[in-house]
C-alpha cells in the first residue's frame, strides 16, 4: 500500500480545477451546479485523505459527511430554483437571468 | 412536581414566550388553532399560579420560591425572582385576568396571529414585573410590557387608536425614564456586597440587599435636595403615571376607550396595579424615611383621585370612559390607605388591588358585550336593556354593586379596610373621600337606570343575551366577587404577615 | 342548637338563589305560584325555627339568654379581627320573629297579589334576598356584619322599588332610595371610623379589636372618656350613626325617598317600607344602647329629630290623595315615634312600638293593596268611596288597624304609643330637661294628627254612598282571594293582641316585653334611668285617648258625608298653606336643586376641566415637542443632511461608474474573484519578497 | 501494489470522465459522466478505507443528487430532442484560469512539507459513529434541521402556484 497523500491530492486538485472550468464556461444553470458538485467532491477527497494519510483521526470523515449532506440540501434547493425559473421564462441559460443587473 | 415548584416563577414568566413561538409557527390561516394554543398557555400559567398560591406559606415571612442566579456579572445584575405576601396575590391576579382576557380575545378577527403573539409577550412582561426582585430585571420586564401594549392598542384599537397608543406610550415611557434614572442612582450609591454565588460586587441592583444593607437617607444631597427624597420622587412619578394618579391620569381614559375589550381588561386589571405594587415594593422598602416624609402629600393625591374622578364619572357619556374614571377613583383608595402606614390600611390597599383587579375587568367585559352588539357606548342612547338581556343586566348589576362597595361583595371589605386604615392618620381627608361612597352610588345607579331601565328602546329589540364566550369570562369573575365578599381571608391570610413586616421596617427606619 | 341560627338566614337565601337562577324556567313551566310557594316555604321554616329558638331562649335563665354562633374569622387585618358571628338574644329574637313572621305572611299575600305578573321569579327572589339581608342585619353580632345586612336590605329595596323598571319613574324612585340611603351610610361609615380610631386610642395599636357588640359594651365605659377636640367621642359616633339611621329609617332630613318608594308593589311597601327595613335604624340605636347612654346629647338629638319627624310627616298626610303615600307618611311619622322613644332612653318601648307598628302598618298596607287590587290599580282616594260593603273583609281589618294606629284603648297601638308618650314626658325630669317637654308635646300633637289623617283616609275610602270611579272599574270591584284576606285577618288579630305583651305598669302587671328585653338594656338602665310616676302615667293616658278621639271626630265631621269634597271649605280658607303641604313643603324640589343638580353641574364642570385643562396641558406639551421637533427637522434637513448628501452624491457617482461590473453573470463574478485572488497572492508574494 | 494499480485506474477514469463532463455539448452526457466521476470518488474513499463514506457517497450522490440532476434536465427540456443548450463561452480564458488554479494547487501539494505519513488503523464505521454521536452530535442535528428546511423550501419553490398550470 504505497499510495501517497500527494497523489490523492493531485486527483482532487484536478477535480477542483475542472469544476472551476465548468463553472466558468457553461451557460446552463444545471451544468454550473454540476461544477459546484465537483468542487465539493474535491474538497471531500482532501478531507478524507488528510485523515487517512497524515493524522490518525476521523474528524475529516465527519466533515466530509456533513459536506455531502449539505450538498444534498443545496442541490435540492438549487434545482428547485432552476425549475421555478425555467417555468417562468422557459430557459435555464444564466445569461438571460439578468433582472438584477445593475 | 419538584421541578415545577423549584422553577415555578420562571415557568410562569416564560411559558407565554414559548406559546408565542408556537403561535408564530402556526400559519395565520388557522386562527382557531392560534386561539386555542394561546388559551392553553394562559391556562397553564393560571394553573401554575394556583399551585404557587396554595403552596405559599404565609407565616413564613421570608421570600419564597426564590430563583436567584448571577446573570450579567459585569454589572452585578442578577436573575432574582421570588414572592412574598406583597406580590403573591398579584401573581394570582395576573394569571387569572390574563386567562380571562385570553378567552375574551376569542372574538378578535383582525390579524389574529399578531394579536396573540403580542398578547403572550405582554403576559410575560406583566408576570415578570411582579416577580422580579432585581431592579434591572424589573425594569426590563417593565419595558417588555410596554411594547406589546402599544401595538395592541395601536393596531386593534378603536377609531382614535393611534392617538391613544402614542399617548399611552409616551406617558409610560416618560415615567420609566425617570425610573431608570432612579435605578441607576440607587445602583451607584449602594454599598459593596456579595452576589448570590459569593463573589464580591461593588454595587447591587438587588432590591432586598438595597433594602437591608443600605441606608440612603445619609447619601449626600443632589441639587440641594436630599438624595432619598429625590429618588423617591423619581420613582413615585414613574409609578404614579401607571396608577394613574391625578394629574397624570389622562392617558387612561383614552387608552381604555380605544383599546379592544380584552386589552382594557388587562389594563384595568393588571397594569394599574403595577404602580401601587412598585411603590410598595421599591419606594416603601428601599426609601422608608422619604416615604414617611412624602406620606401626607401622597394621601392628598389619593383623596383627590377618589373624589375628583368620582365627580368626573358623573358627567361621562361614554360607558367605557365612565368605567375608566371609576378605576382612577378606586386606585385612589389604595393610594390613600397605604400612606397611612397602618396595618388595616396597607392590607386593605393590597386587597383593593386584588378586588379592583377582579371587578374592573368585569366592568370592561360588560362594556365590551354591549359594544359588540350596538357598536356604540353612548349611555344616553340605550334604555330598557334589562328587558331584552336579563342575564347580562344581572351581571352588570352585580358588577356595579361590587364596584360601589356593597357589603357582601368583594369591593366592600377592601374599601372599608382602606378607610379604616386611612382614618387613623388622616381624618379630614378620609371623611372627604368617603363622599365618594355617595357619588359612586350616584353614577352607577344613574348609568344603570339610563342603560337598563325604563321603556324598551325598539332599536335594540332582538339583541341576543350573553353567548358562551361572554359567559365563560363573566361567570368566574362573578363567583370570585361573591366569594371574596364573604370570605376575604383567602387573600388577606396570605398578605397579612408580610404587611406586618413591611410596616415594622418603615416605622423602625429599616 | 347554635347551627339552627345559621339556618334562619340561609333558608331565605336558598330560596332567593333557586328563584334567581332557575326561577325563570320554573315560572315558565309550572306557573308563578310555584315560585311564590318556594319563597314562602323557606321563610316560613325560618319563622318556625325562630319560634323554636325563642322558646329555647325563654327556657334559659335570665342572664344566659344568648345563643351565639361564631362561623369563621371573616376579616383579619392588622389588629382588626372581625368574625362572621350570629347572635340570638332577646332583642334579636323579637326582631327575627317580627321579620320572619310578618315576612312569611307577606310572602303568602304576595302569591295572590302578584299572580298575574310576568316575572314573579324575580319578585320572589328579591323578596327572599331581602329576608336574608334583614335577618343578617338583626342577627349580626358585630357592626360590620350588621352593615352587610344594612346595605343588603337597601339593595333589595332598590331592586323592589324599581321592580316594574320599564316605568322610568319607578326606576328613578329606586335610585333615589338607594342614593339617599347612601348619604346616610356616609354618616354611618364615618361614625364607624371614629369608633374604631377611638378604640385604637384606648387599646393601643396591638391589642386585637373585634367590633362585636359584647366587646363594644365592654369598652363603652372607657370610650366615654375619649374626646376629639371639644366633643366626646361617643357623641360624635352616636350622632353620625343616627345620620345613618335617618337615611334608612326615613327621618328628617333624609325621609324624602320613602314616599317615592311606594312605586314598588304594595306587599313590598308593607314588608320593607313599613314593617321591617325602615325600622333598622331604631333597631341599630337600641342595639347600641350602651354607647348612646353615655351621650345624653346624642340621645336628645335623636329624640327631638324623631318627634319633629313624627309631627311633620303627620301633617303631610293631611293633603295627600294617594292611598299609599298617606300610609308612607304615616310610616315616617310612626318611625319618628320610635326614635323619640329610643332617644328618651326608653329602648324597650321603642322596640315594642316597632313590633306593634309592624303588625298594624303591615295590615294597613296590605289592606290598601287589597283596595288597589279591587279598584283595578287605582290609588287615588278621591276616586274611591263606599267600599265598605263591597269588600267587607278588607274594610274591617283596615278599620281595626286604623283604630290601632290612632291609639284607641284596647288595641296594640294604644299601649305602645302611650308608653312612648309617658317615657318621653318622664325623660324631661331625667336627662333631657326642657327638651323632654318639647318632645312630649310634639308627640301628643302628632298623635292627634295621626288619628285625623288615618280616619280621613278611612272615611274617604270606605264610606260614602257611591264609588267615584269609572263604570268599568266599579264593575270589577271584588274581594281579594283567600290567601290575601286570611293574611289580613291574621294581621288584624295581631294588631289587637300584639299590645298585650306590653301592658303598662299602672294596670298592676309587669310588662312582659320589657322584662324579656331586660337583659339587653339593664346595664344601660343603670347608667341612665328614668323616674317613674303613676299619676303622670294616668294623666298622659287620658290625654292620648283624648287626642285620638278628637282626631277621629274631626275627620268624621269633615269627611264622613261628602268624602274628599267635604274638606273643600276648609281647603279654600287656607289655600296657601294647603298648597305648600300638598306639595310636601317643596322639600323634594329644594333637595333636587341643592344636591342633585348642583352635583351634576359640578361634575360636568370637573369633567370639562379634566378634558380641556389637564389633558390640554398634556396635549400642549405634545404640540410644543412636535414644534421643536420640526425646528430640529429643518436644521437636520439643511445642515446635517447637507453634509450627508454630499457624501451620498459622491458614492452615487462612483457607483454609477462601477455598475458596469455588475453584469449578473456568474461567470464574470468567478473570473473577477479568481483573478483577484491570484493578483492578491502575487501581490503578497512580491511584498514579502521586498520585505525581506 | 494492487491498491496502487487500482488507484491509478480509478484516477484515470475520473480524470477522463471529468473532461467529458467539462467539454461535452450534450448535457445528458455531461450528467452521466459526472455520475461516473461520483462513483469513482466513492471508490477512492473505499481505497482510503472509509467504507462508510463510500457507501454514503454512492447513496446520496449517485442515488439522490444525480437522479435529481437527471430529473431537472428532463424537466427543463424534452427528452427526445435535446434542445437544452450547453453552450460554453470563452473557453480559452477559462482554460487559462483553471489551469492556473490547478498548477498552483499542484505546486502546493508537491512542495508543501507534509508531516510523516502515518498509516493509522482503519477508519472504522464504529469509530466514526462514536465521534458523530458524541462530539459532533450538535452538528448532526443541525444538518438534519437544515436538510429538512431546505427540502420543505425546495418543495415550496418548485410547486406550481395557484392559477398556473
Amino acid at each position: 500500500m504505497d499510495i501517497t497523500v500527494r497523489e490523492m491530492l493531485l486527483v482532487a486538485a484536478f477535480l477542483f480545477s475542472s469544476g472551476i472550468f465548468i463553472i466558468l464556461t457553461r451557460q446552463n444553470a444545471i451544468a454550473i451546479l454540476m461544477g459546484v458538485e465537483l468542487l465539493l467532491n474535491a474538497v471531500n477527497i482532501n478531507f478524507v485523505a488528510f485523515d487517512r494519510f497524515l493524522f490518525d483521526r476521523v474528524d475529516g470523515n465527519v466533515a466530509a459527511l456533513i459536506n455531502i449532506m449539505l450538498a444534498a440540501a443545496e442541490v435540492a434547493v438549487a434545482l428547485a430554483i432552476v425549475i421555478c425559473i425555467f417555468r417562468g421564462i422557459r430557459t435555464a441559460e444564466t445569461d438571460r437571468l439578468d433582472s438584477l443587473r445593475g | 412536581m419538584e421541578f415545577i415548584l423549584e422553577n415555578i416563577l420562571s415557568l410562569m414568566t416564560f411559558l407565554p414566550i414559548l406559546g408565542m413561538v408556537i403561535v408564530a409557527f402556526i400559519p395565520s390561516r388557522f386562527t382557531q388553532a392560534i386561539k386555542y394554543v394561546s388559551a392553553t398557555f394562559s391556562g397553564l400559567v393560571f394553573l401554575l399560579s394556583l399551585i404557587l398560591y396554595f403552596n405559599f406559606q404565609p407565616d413564613n415571612r421570608e421570600l419564597q420560591f426564590v430563583e436567584h442566579y448571577v446573570w450579567i456579572r459585569a454589572f452585578n445584575i442578577e436573575y432574582f425572582m421570588g414572592v412574598d405576601g406583597l406580590n403573591v396575590s398579584l401573581v394570582l391576579l395576573t394569571a387569572l385576568i390574563s386567562l380571562i382576557a385570553c378567552i375574551a380575545s376569542f372574538g378578535i378577527e383582525k390579524k389574529v396571529k399578531g394579536y396573540f403573539s403580542m398578547f403572550l409577550l405582554l403576559m410575560t412582561g406583566m408576570m415578570g414585573t411582579f416577580v422580579a426582585l432585581d431592579l434591572f430585571l424589573f425594569y426590563i420586564f417593565w419595558e417588555v410590557m410596554l411594547l406589546p401594549m402599544y401595538f395592541l392598542i395601536g393596531i386593534w384599537g378603536g377609531p382614535r387608536k393611534e392617538y391613544a397608543a402614542i399617548k399611552f406610550f409616551l406617558y409610560t415611557l416618560f415615567g420609566s425614564v425617570l425610573m431608570l434614572i432612579g435605578i441607576i442612582a440607587l445602583y451607584y450609591n449602594s454599598s459593596p456586597t456579595t452576589l448570590v454565588d459569593g463573589t464580591q460586587a461593588a454595587h447591587t441592583f438587588n432590591i432586598m440587599k438595597l433594602t437591608t444593607e443600605n441606608d440612603f437617607s445619609n447619601v449626600a444631597p443632589l441639587f440641594g435636595i436630599s438624595f432619598a427624597k429625590l429618588i423617591f420622587i423619581l420613582f413615585f412619578i414613574g409609578f404614579a403615571i401607571k396608577i394613574p394618579m391625578f394629574p397624570f391620569h389622562t392617558w387612561l381614559p383614552d387608552a381604555h376607550v380605544e383599546a379592544p375589550t380584552p386589552i382594557s381588561v388587562i389594563l384595568a386589571g393588571i397594569l394599574l396595579k403595577m404602580g401601587i405594587y412598585g411603590i410598595l415594593r421599591i419606594n416603601y422598602q428601599i426609601l422608608p424615611e422619604a416615604t414617611l416624609w412624602a406620606a401626607p402629600a401622597v394621601a392628598v393625591f389619593g383623596a383627590i383621585n377618589i373624589v375628583y374622578a368620582a365627580f368626573v364619572c358623573m358627567a361621562q357619556e361614554d360607558l367605557k370612559k365612565l368605567i375608566a374614571y371609576s378605576s382612577v377613583s378606586h386606585m385612589g383608595f389604595s393610594l390613600l390607605a397605604m400612606s397611612s402606614f397602618s396595618e388595616p390600611g396597607i392590607s386593605g390597599a393590597v386587597l383593593q388591588l386584588f378586588t379592583h383587579g377582579v371587578i374592573s375587568p368585569m366592568l370592561f367585559l360588560i362594556a365590551g358585550v354591549i359594544y359588540d352588539r350596538a357598536h356604540h357606548r353612548e349611555i344616553n342612547k340605550f334604555g330598557g336593556l334589562a328587558h331584552i338581556m336579563p342575564e347580562y343586566s344581572a351581571f352588570t348589576g352585580l358588577a356595579f354593586m361590587a364596584s360601589l362597595g356593597l357589603p357582601g361583595l368583594a369591593g366592600f371589605i377592601a374599601e372599608a379596610l382602606c378607610f379604616i386604615g386611612a382614618f387613623s392618620a388622616f381624618k379630614l381627608l378620609t371623611a372627604i373621600s368617603v363622599i365618594s361612597v355617595i357619588i359612586t352610588a350616584g353614577y352607577y345607579l344613574w348609568t344603570m337606570q339610563r342603560v337598563f331601565l325604563g321603556p324598551v328602546n325598539p332599536r335594540y329589540e332582538g339583541y341576543k343575551d350573553l353567548n358562551l364566550r361572554e359567559r365563560l369570562t363573566l361567570y368566574p369573575l362573578a363567583i370570585i366577587i361573591v366569594v371574596l365578599g364573604f370570605y376575604p381571608m383567602i387573600i388577606l391570610d396570605k398578605i397579612n404577615p408580610s404587611i406586618f413586616g413591611l410596616i415594622n421596617s418603615i416605622k423602625t427606619g429599616f | 342548637m347554635e347551627y339552627l341560627l345559621l339556618l334562619i338566614p340561609i333558608l331565605p337565601l336558598t330560596g332567593a338563589i333557586i328563584n334567581g337562577t332557575i326561577g325563570y324556567f320554573i315560572q315558565k313551566r309550572y306557573g308563578g305560584q310555584i315560585n311564590g310557594i318556594i319563597a314562602t316555604t323557606t321563610i316560613s321554616i325560618s319563622f318556625i325555627i325562630a319560634v323554636y329558638l325563642f322558646f329555647a331562649l325563654l327556657n334559659l335563665p335570665l342572664e344566659q339568654r344568648r345563643i351565639i354562633l361564631n362561623l369563621y374569622n371573616w376579616v383579619f387585618a392588622g389588629s382588626l379581627s372581625i368574625d362572621f358571628e350570629l347572635v340570638m338574644d332577646p332583642l334579636s329574637a323579637i326582631m327575627v320573629l317580627v321579620v320572619s313572621g310578618v315576612g312569611a305572611l307577606i310572602h303568602l299575600y304576595s302569591i295572590g297579589y302578584m299572580h298575574s305578573d310576568k316575572s314573579q321569579w324575580r319578585y320572589f327572589s328579591y323578596l327572599n334576598l331581602f329576608a336574608f339581608s334583614m335577618l343578617i342585619l338583626v342577627m349580626a353580632n358585630n357592626l360590620i356584619l350588621m352593615f352587610v345586612g344594612w346595605e343588603g336590605v337597601g339593595l333589595c329595596s332598590y331592586l323592589l322599588i324599581g321592580f316594574w323598571y320599564q316605568d322610568i319613574d319607578k326606576a328613578v324612585a329606586g335610585m333615589k332610595a338607594f342614593i339617599t340611603n347612601r348619604v346616610g351610610d356616609f354618616g354611618f361609615l364615618i361614625g364607624l371610623f371614629f369608633l374604631i380610631s377611638g378604640i385604637r386610642l384606648i387599646e393601643g395599636d396591638y391589642k386585637m379589636v373585634s367590633l362585636s357588640f359584647d366587646y363594644l359594651k365592654e369598652v363603652s365605659e372607657r370610650l366615654s372618656g375619649v374626646h376629639f377636640g371639644s366633643f366626646a367621642l361617643l357623641t360624635i359616633v352616636g350622632l353620625l350613626f343616627f345620620v345613618g339611621a335617618t337615611g334608612k329609617s326615613a327621618q328628617i332630613p333624609l325621609y324624602v325617598w320613602l314616599p317615592d318608594a311606594m312605586a314598588g308593589p304594595t306587599p313590598v311597601s308593607a314588608l320593607i317600607h313599613a314593617a321591617t327595613m325602615v325600622t333598622a335604624g331604631v333597631y341599630m340605636i337600641a342595639r347600641l344602647n350602651f354607647l348612646y347612654v353615655h351621650s345624653p346629647m346624642a340621645l336628645t338629638v335623636v329624640a327631638v329629630v324623631g318627634a319633629l319627624t313624627a309631627l311633620y310627616a303627620a301633617t303631610m298626610g293631611f293633603a295627600q290623595t294617594d292611598i299609599k303615600k298617606i300610609l308612607a307618611y304615616s310610616t315616617i311619622s310612626q318611625l319618628g315615634f320610635m326614635f323619640a322613644a329610643v332617644g328618651s332612653s326608653a329602648f324597650s318601648s321603642g322596640i315594642f312600638h316597632l313590633m306593634t307598628h309592624a303588625f298594624f302598618k303591615a295590615c294597613l298596607f296590605l289592606g290598601a293593596g287589597s283596595v288597589i287590587h279591587a279598584m283595578s290599580g287605582e290609588q287615588d282616594i278621591r276616586k274611591m268611596g263606599g267600599l265598605k260593603n263591597r269588600i267587607p273583609t278588607t274594610y274591617y281589618t283596615f278599620l281595626i288597624a286604623s283604630l290601632a294606629i290612632a291609639g284607641i284603648p284596647g288595641l296594640s297601638g294604644f299601649f305602645s304609643k302611650d308608653e312612648i308618650l309617658y317615657k318621653s314626658f318622664m325623660s324631661a325630669s331625667g336627662f333631657m330637661g326642657v327638651w323632654g317637654y318639647v318632645v312630649f308635646l310634639l308627640l301628643l300633637i302628632a298623635t292627634l294628627c295621626t288619628a285625623f289623617y288615618m280616619f280621613r283616609l278611612v272615611f274617604i275610602t270606605f264610606f260614602g254612598s257611591e264609588v267615584r270611579a269609572g263604570e268599568e272599574v266599579v264593575h270589577h270591584i271584588h274581594e281579594s282571594p283567600p290567601t290575601m284576606t286570611y293574611v289580613l285577618i291574621v294581621l288584624a288579630f295581631l294588631s289587637i293582641a300584639g299590645g298585650y305583651v306590653g301592658l303598662p305598669e299602672v294596670f298592676g302587671v309587669h310588662s312582659s316585653i320589657e322584662s324579656f328585653l331586660e337583659p339587653v338594656f339593664e346595664d344601660s338602665r343603670k347608667i341612665l334611668s328614668l323616674p317613674s310616676s303613676h299619676t303622670a302615667e294616668w294623666i298622659i293616658m287620658l290625654l292620648s285617648i283624648f287626642a285620638a278621639i278628637i282626631g277621629i271626630y274631626a275627620a268624621y265631621r269633615i269627611y264622613y258625608k261628602n268624602g274628599y269634597e267635604g274638606a273643600r271649605p276648609i281647603r279654600e280658607r287656607i289655600a296657601p298653606i294647603h298648597y305648600i303641604v300638598e306639595n310636601k313643603y317643596f322639600v323634594d324640589e329644594i333637595y333636587g336643586f341643592v344636591f342633585v343638580d348642583s352635583v351634576k353641574i359640578f361634575s360636568y364642570l370637573l369633567s370639562q376641566f379634566d378634558k380641556y385643562v389637564i389633558d390640554g396641558i398634556v396635549n400642549l406639551a405634545g404640540k410644543v415637542t412636535v414644534l421643536f421637533a420640526n425646528l430640529d427637522g429643518l436644521i437636520d434637513k439643511y445642515v446635517v443632511d447637507g453634509v450627508v448628501n454630499v457624501v451620498a452624491y459622491g458614492i452615487k457617482f462612483i457607483g454609477e461608474r462601477m455598475r458596469g461590473l455588475q453584469t449578473g453573470r456568474i461567470q464574470d463574478y468567478v473570473y473577477i474573484m479568481l483573478s483577484g485572488g491570484f493578483l492578491g497572492l502575487i501581490l503578497i508574494r512580491v511584498l514579502i519578497y521586498f520585505m525581506k | 501494489m494492487f491498491f496502487k494499480f487500482l488507484f491509478y485506474l480509478i484516477s484515470a477514469g475520473i480524470i477522463g470522465l471529468t473532461i467529458v463532463t467539462a467539454f461535452s455539448p450534450n448535457i445528458i452526457r455531461s450528467v452521466f459522466s459526472l455520475l461516473g466521476v461520483m462513483i469513482g470518488v466513492a471508490c477512492l474513499y473505499g481505497i482510503m478505507g472509509s467504507q462508510y463514506l463510500a457507501v454514503i457517497q454512492i447513496m446520496i450522490y449517485v442515488g439522490g443528487i444525480m437522479v435529481l440532476f437527471i430529473f431537472a434536465v428532463m424537466f427543463t427540456s424534452k427528452i427526445q430532442d435535446v434542445q437544452v443548450t450547453n453552450r460554453s463561452l470563452g473557453k480559452v480564458q477559462a482554460g487559462i484560469l483553471s489551469l492556473a488554479v490547478f498548477l498552483m494547487l499542484a505546486f502546493v501539494i508537491l512542495y508543501y512539507p507534509f508531516p510523516q505519513e502515518t498509516m493509522g488503523e482503519h477508519q472504522s464505521v464504529e469509530r466514526l459513529g462514536k465521534v458523530i454521536s458524541t462530539d459532533y452530535l450538535p452538528f448532526l442535528l443541525g444538518i438534519g434541521v437544515i436538510l429538512l428546511a431546505s427540502l420543505v423550501g425546495a418543495i415550496t419553490i418548485a410547486r406550481p402556484k395557484k392559477g398556473e398550470d
